[in-house]
């Protein structure tokens, strides 16, 4: 990119690379999966509801996994759910993203120590990109989180990223 | 692929999942059905897919205070009447006596709670069956009922506020005008509702004649709540067995009466939430005259509970039903036992007896009108 | 321009002919898809989209559209692999090819064709085969009973359709739409009103709410949006689609919506005619006014989704065959009665 | 037919009613909240984060015993002689070294019980919400100050003294031993002396 590309720097408008661009779109556009597991699903509604509104930042609901972008797992993954998780993630269509909503998907929550059918962290059977702590989380956290997945999507390369899949996928089967 | 559905069944019918990621099965429910063309045939729920082992967790603590988190989190939607039950059933074990403010200050937040947990539900059972307005004007309403609970406990949702013999901590100064104020402020918004959802003539269409309980097979069923009610059985805890001050107030309960179908169908457990917001705001609008404005919010009690050894049962009105905690004191500092009787359990065991010979659509109006909570029924 | 083209070169005529109403539908959905979730936004005390390209949001269809490009296209395993990849296209297609008839100007019509009512009513009945092309191939139950439900629904919304279009016809005695359109220009009625058909005949009035209803019903929209609701069949026969090729099914729905709402400017509310007589009258004034009405339509339709509540089924189909059916038709031979006696 | 005219009128009607609804409200004002442009202030005592005061905190561990989740790891050492602690704001004053004080974000409930048991308030709730992290090791949040070298001297100085106190009470131990033993030796000898001097008498 040339010298306009500090000019440009801080605004939407599209005079960057292929790249970029397609960045670009892949963050304003984040659809996420409509699933709630728990208490926090609850939250996860209020913030797409009118207060806190996702859809101002392109966020929609889609319910069929193929359609969905963002996958937020919003609430305590027990035993059970765990290998529908991993099949509604193996079911979204490339690129995908998951957002961990909440202590229970972050790593068990309150029901780590004794909870023997609650999975220790989302983390163990699908790649986390965001981790957003609260039990539940504020909507804004929520939103934060959004924008903290936004960052990391500007950052990526379409090689990258790729490369990122398979570390992800390495890293998932070592654990 | 009509081979596969055959092979299947071995005939035409054709078996069909629903959940547990569905977007109308409130949770991670799931549901067997068997179809024949779009007539269900069949219906087995199918739970345990949010079973976070609350009881164990009750028994493993080492202290009967740290249970009252967790029951929060049973159900999430109305997490103050979870606490309530509780605390009252610790409160008769050890025989303590509850400083009045603390009883108006529980009554009121109890309240708004259950008006908060019926926006859900009602906006919820209007997203089933595709009003997706009505969903987001009562959440906007909810969102102000969560903003006093914010001021008052400091957590927006699941908010371990009660404690044994008293609060954990005071109420803000304005929270009377506060809560005033949106009780002035949400009536007319029932009336919006009304206009929107409740009678208009889709969702009657809809909801009237579908998912019949009658009485008796909800007396069977050991219902309770707003769907024990919508078949016309005037039964509410609150009145017929009362906890903490709630036979100080003045309230009727609303009960299912067939206006536009059948008595106990889905548009009558739908009205009877609707109505009893209503009601839950004459107690409000009572409790804020009779609360007094000074007075202690922590009773001295020690510092580890020890009931004596024994056992109770202990029945509250949540907004899903009667809620009942079995607790079992062994005269440790932690609970021997903790069972609760949770509503949205019975009612779901309900479901294959009213939905059978209804379509999917039925299907989807009627769990969305008894209301479950995922969490409460795996517990 | 019409005349213009077609001296140049055959061929031509074609690319341009093809590619006015592409380049229209294509900027209406853009634009469509971001209002709808504007009008969404506002109805329910949101804003919508605020955030992508600055003002209000303005370039979230872009930044959709560009995402979908870049989404991974699945095709199930078990699926019928042809049709379950042609069925988009046709469905795009079939809404594609019916703008061909339609007035846009008084200058502009793809093709005039003396049969051109009767043609758009073929071709969009292709929107129904792709549908269940689309649910079956697709080897999953939920789109299977969504594809099952839009056949039942499309074909039975057909006959109350076309019966309600036909009292139009009735009126105007011709099937060529540029010629009911011009049957409709000047401002006779009570001295000011203008002679669309909606003002000309009590019966028509009946008709066009007939033909309203039908066409929610036939764009799949709420309070009938049952092949796709989301709350019952996730997500319908669009279930298994990503990507690209869901991306023709919402342009292919959004234009279809378009098509009919503009048909129903054309028979209804004079097409490109302008409501004040000579006055803001010409070809692209009259672009300007057809593309206003059929607008208004779609807002209407906007409206009404964001309303109510959608019917089941079988209630879908009890309005449809037992209502608006034997109705259309005491309305036909009402207006012709009326034709008749006036 | 009258009652279908009658039901559809009905109908159309109710409808309506729902559209004048929902336009007032397109026409009314929003709600919403532009969250990163605009944010809602926080009520005071808002639970969004634990925080800790090192510097008041004494190292009792009952915040780590009151939490339900044991989300919250203390390791203490106690200070030796030489070094005065200092007292807390609130006047307590501190004994041990805080070598570790982990609370993990990740695992906590955010119940409030934590904060109520502290003797020096210097465990409580903040209400910044923003800190969501690519890692999620990075929710373990320490909140002691000591470097990595400090931990070690405190550590080693602390296992000397106790090592030295642990010599200094075996050294009084054995020093007591003694004592009681030469005092039953001597004891010993006297009964011995004693019974000695009774046969003596006896003989």
């Amino acid at each position: 990119m040339g010298m306009l590309d500090k000019k440009y720097h801080d605004s939407n408008i599209i005079i960057v690379g292929l790249e970029s661009a397609l960045n670009w779109a892949r963050k304003n556009s984040l659809w996420y999966e409509q699933f709630g597991l728990a208490c926090c699903a609850i939250e996860m509604m209020a913030t797409a509801a009118s207060r806190y509104d996702f859809d101002r930042f392109g966020i929609i609901p889609r319910s069929s996994p193929r359609q969905a972008d963002v996958m937020i797992v919003a609430g305590t993954v027990t035993m059970k759910m765990a290998s529908r998780i991993l099949r509604l993630y193996e079911q979204m269509s490339e690129p995908r993203y998951v957002i961990s909503m909440g202590s229970c998907s972050n790593c068990g929550g309150p029901y780590w120590e004794h909870g023997y059918h609650v999975l220790k962290g989302v983390d163990k059977v699908v790649p986390v990109d965001v981790y957003v702590p609260g039990c539940p989380p504020r909507p804004e956290a929520l939103l934060e989180g959004f924008l903290k997945l936004q960052e990391k999507i500007t950052g990526e390369t379409i090689i990258e990223k790729s490369e990122n899949v398979s570390k992800k996928e390495q890293t998932n089967d070592a654990t | 692929m009509l081979e596969v559905i055959s092979k299947e069944t071995g005939n035409k019918e054709m078996v069909i999942n629903m959940g547990p990621q569905h977007p109308s099965t409130h949770g991670v429910l799931r549901l067997e059905l068997v179809l024949d063309g779009e007539i269900i045939t069949k219906v087995r729920p199918n739970i345990g897919y949010l079973h976070r082992c609350f009881e164990k967790y009750a028994e493993q603590m080492d202290d009967y205070a740290k249970v009252i988190p967790y029951t929060d989190r049973m159900d999430y939607v109305s997490a103050i009447n979870q606490e309530h039950g509780y605390v009252i059933a610790l409160e008769r074990m050890l025989e303590l006596e509850v400083p009045e403010r603390v009883e108006y200050i529980r009554v009121i937040m109890a309240e708004m709670q259950r008006i908060a947990s019926h926006l859900l539900g009602i906006g919820a059972f209007g997203l089933d069956l595709g009003a997706f307005s009505p969903f987001l004007y009562l959440f906007t309403e909810r969102e102000k009922i969560l903003d006093i609970f914010e001021r008052v406990t400091g957590a927006r949702l699941l908010y371990n506020y009660f404690a044994v013999a008293g609060l954990m901590r005071d109420v803000h100064p304005e929270f009377k005008t506060d809560t005033a104020e949106f009780v002035k402020t949400f009536r007319p918004k029932i009336k919006e509702l009304n206009d929107l959802l409740s009678y208009n003539k889709i969702f009657i269409k809809r909801t009237a004649n579908i998912g019949v309980l009658p009485e008796k097979v909800a007396l069977n069923y050991a219902a309770s709540g707003p769907v024990l009610r919508g078949s016309g059985v005037e039964w509410d805890l609150r009145k017929n067995d009362p906890y903490s001050i709630y036979d100080k107030f003045d309230f009727e309960i609303p009960v299912g009466t067939g206006e536009v179908g059948t008595l106990g169908d889905c548009w009558d457990r739908y009205m009877v939430r609707v109505k009893e917001m209503e009601q839950s705001l004459r107690i409000i609008e009572q409790a804020l005259d009779g609360m007094p404005d000074e007075g202690d919010v922590m009773e001295a009690i020690p510092k580890r509970i020890r009931p004596k050894e024994g056992e109770i049962y202990v029945r509250t009105e949540t907004p899903r039903g009667e809620l009942g905690y079995y607790i079992i004191s062994d005269k440790s500092a932690s609970p021997f036992r903790v069972k609760a009787r949770a509503p949205s359990f019975v009612h779901l065991s309900m479901l294959p007896a009213i939905s059978k010979g209804s379509l999917i659509a039925d299907m989807v109006a009627i769990v969305g009108s008894i209301d479950i909570v995922l969490g409460e029924v795996d517990r | 321009m019409t005349e213009y083209v077609s001296h140049i070169h055959p061929v031509a005529a074609i690319l341009v002919h093809a590619a006015i109403p592409l380049t229209i539908i294509l900027v209406y959905a853009l634009v469509a898809i971001w209002g709808e979730r504007k009008i969404a936004g506002f109805i329910q005390d949101r804003l919508g989209p605020m955030r992508v390209g600055g003002w209000h949001g303005w370039a979230q269809s872009i930044a959709d559209l560009l995402k979908l490009i870049q989404k991974e296209d699945i095709i199930p395993t078990d699926a019928s692999r042809f049709l379950f990849k042609f069925a988009p296209f046709m469905m795009f297609a079939a809404s594609y090819a019916a703008f061909a008839v339609i007035p846009f100007s008084s200058a502009y019509v793809g093709s005039m064709v003396n049969i051109g009512v009767f043609y758009l009513l073929a071709v969009t009945s292709l929107l129904t085969l792709s549908i269940i092309m689309a649910g079956w191939a697709s080897n999953n139950k939920w789109s299977l009973l969504g594809g099952m439900r839009s056949a039942a629904q499309m074909v039975s919304y057909e006959v109350p359709t076309i019966a309600s279009v036909l009292t139009v016809v009735l009126v105007a005695g011709s099937l060529n739409l540029m010629t009911v359109t011009e049957m409709q220009s000047g401002n006779d009625i009570l001295g000011f009103l203008p002679n669309w058909f909606i003002f000309q005949n009590p019966f028509l009035i009946v008709a066009f709410i007939i033909f309203f209803i039908s066409i929610l019903a036939e764009s799949h929209r709420v309070p009938f949006d049952l092949p796709e609701s989301e709350s019952e069949l996730v997500a319908g026969y669009q279930t298994e689609y990503s990507g690209m090729r869901w991306a023709m099914f919402m342009l292919a729905e959004y234009a279809d919506m378009l098509l009919l709402s503009l048909l129903g400017a054309t028979l209804f509310f004079g097409g490109w005619n302008s409501p004040f007589g000579d006055f803001m009258a010409g070809p692209l004034w009259g672009f300007f006014w057809f593309m206003l009405k059929g607008l208004s339509l779609v807002i209407v339709m906007m409206w009404i989704r964001w309303t109510l509540p959608r019917y089941r089924v079988d209630q879908l189909m009890h309005i449809c065959w037992s209502i608006l059916i034997p109705l259309s038709f005491v309305n036909l031979v009402l207006t012709a009665l009326w034709e008749v006696i006036f | 037919m009258l009652n279908a005219v009658k039901q559809s009128w009905l109908t159309f009607r109710s409808i309506f009613t729902g559209m004048g609804v929902t336009i007032r409200h397109f026409f009314g004002p929003t709600v919403t909240l532009q969250y990163p442009d605009e944010k809602m202030e926080l009520p005071k005592g808002a639970r969004a984060r634990l925080y800790v005061n090192i510097d008041d905190c004494i190292g009792c561990n009952l915040c780590a015993r009151a939490c339900p989740v044991n989300c919250i790891d203390i390791e203490t050492v106690a200070s030796t002689q030489d070094v005065d602690l200092g007292k807390t704001s609130t006047g307590n004053p501190k004994r041990f070294w805080l070598t570790r004080f982990d609370i993990d974000m990740a695992k906590c409930m955010y119940c409030d019980l934590c904060v109520h048991p502290c003797p020096t308030n210097c465990i409580y709730m903040v209400s910044e919400y923003e800190y969501s992290e690519y890692d999620r090791s990075n929710l373990v949040y320490h909140f002691s100050n000591l470097e990595p070298e400090m931990v070690a001297e405190v550590k080693d100085k602390a296992e000397k003294e106790a090592e030295q106190k642990k010599r200094e009470r075996e050294e009084m131990m054995r020093k007591k031993a003694e004592e009681k033993a030469q005092k039953e030796l001597e004891a010993k000898k006297k009964a011995e002396e004693e019974s000695n001097d009774k046969e003596k008498g006896e003989e």
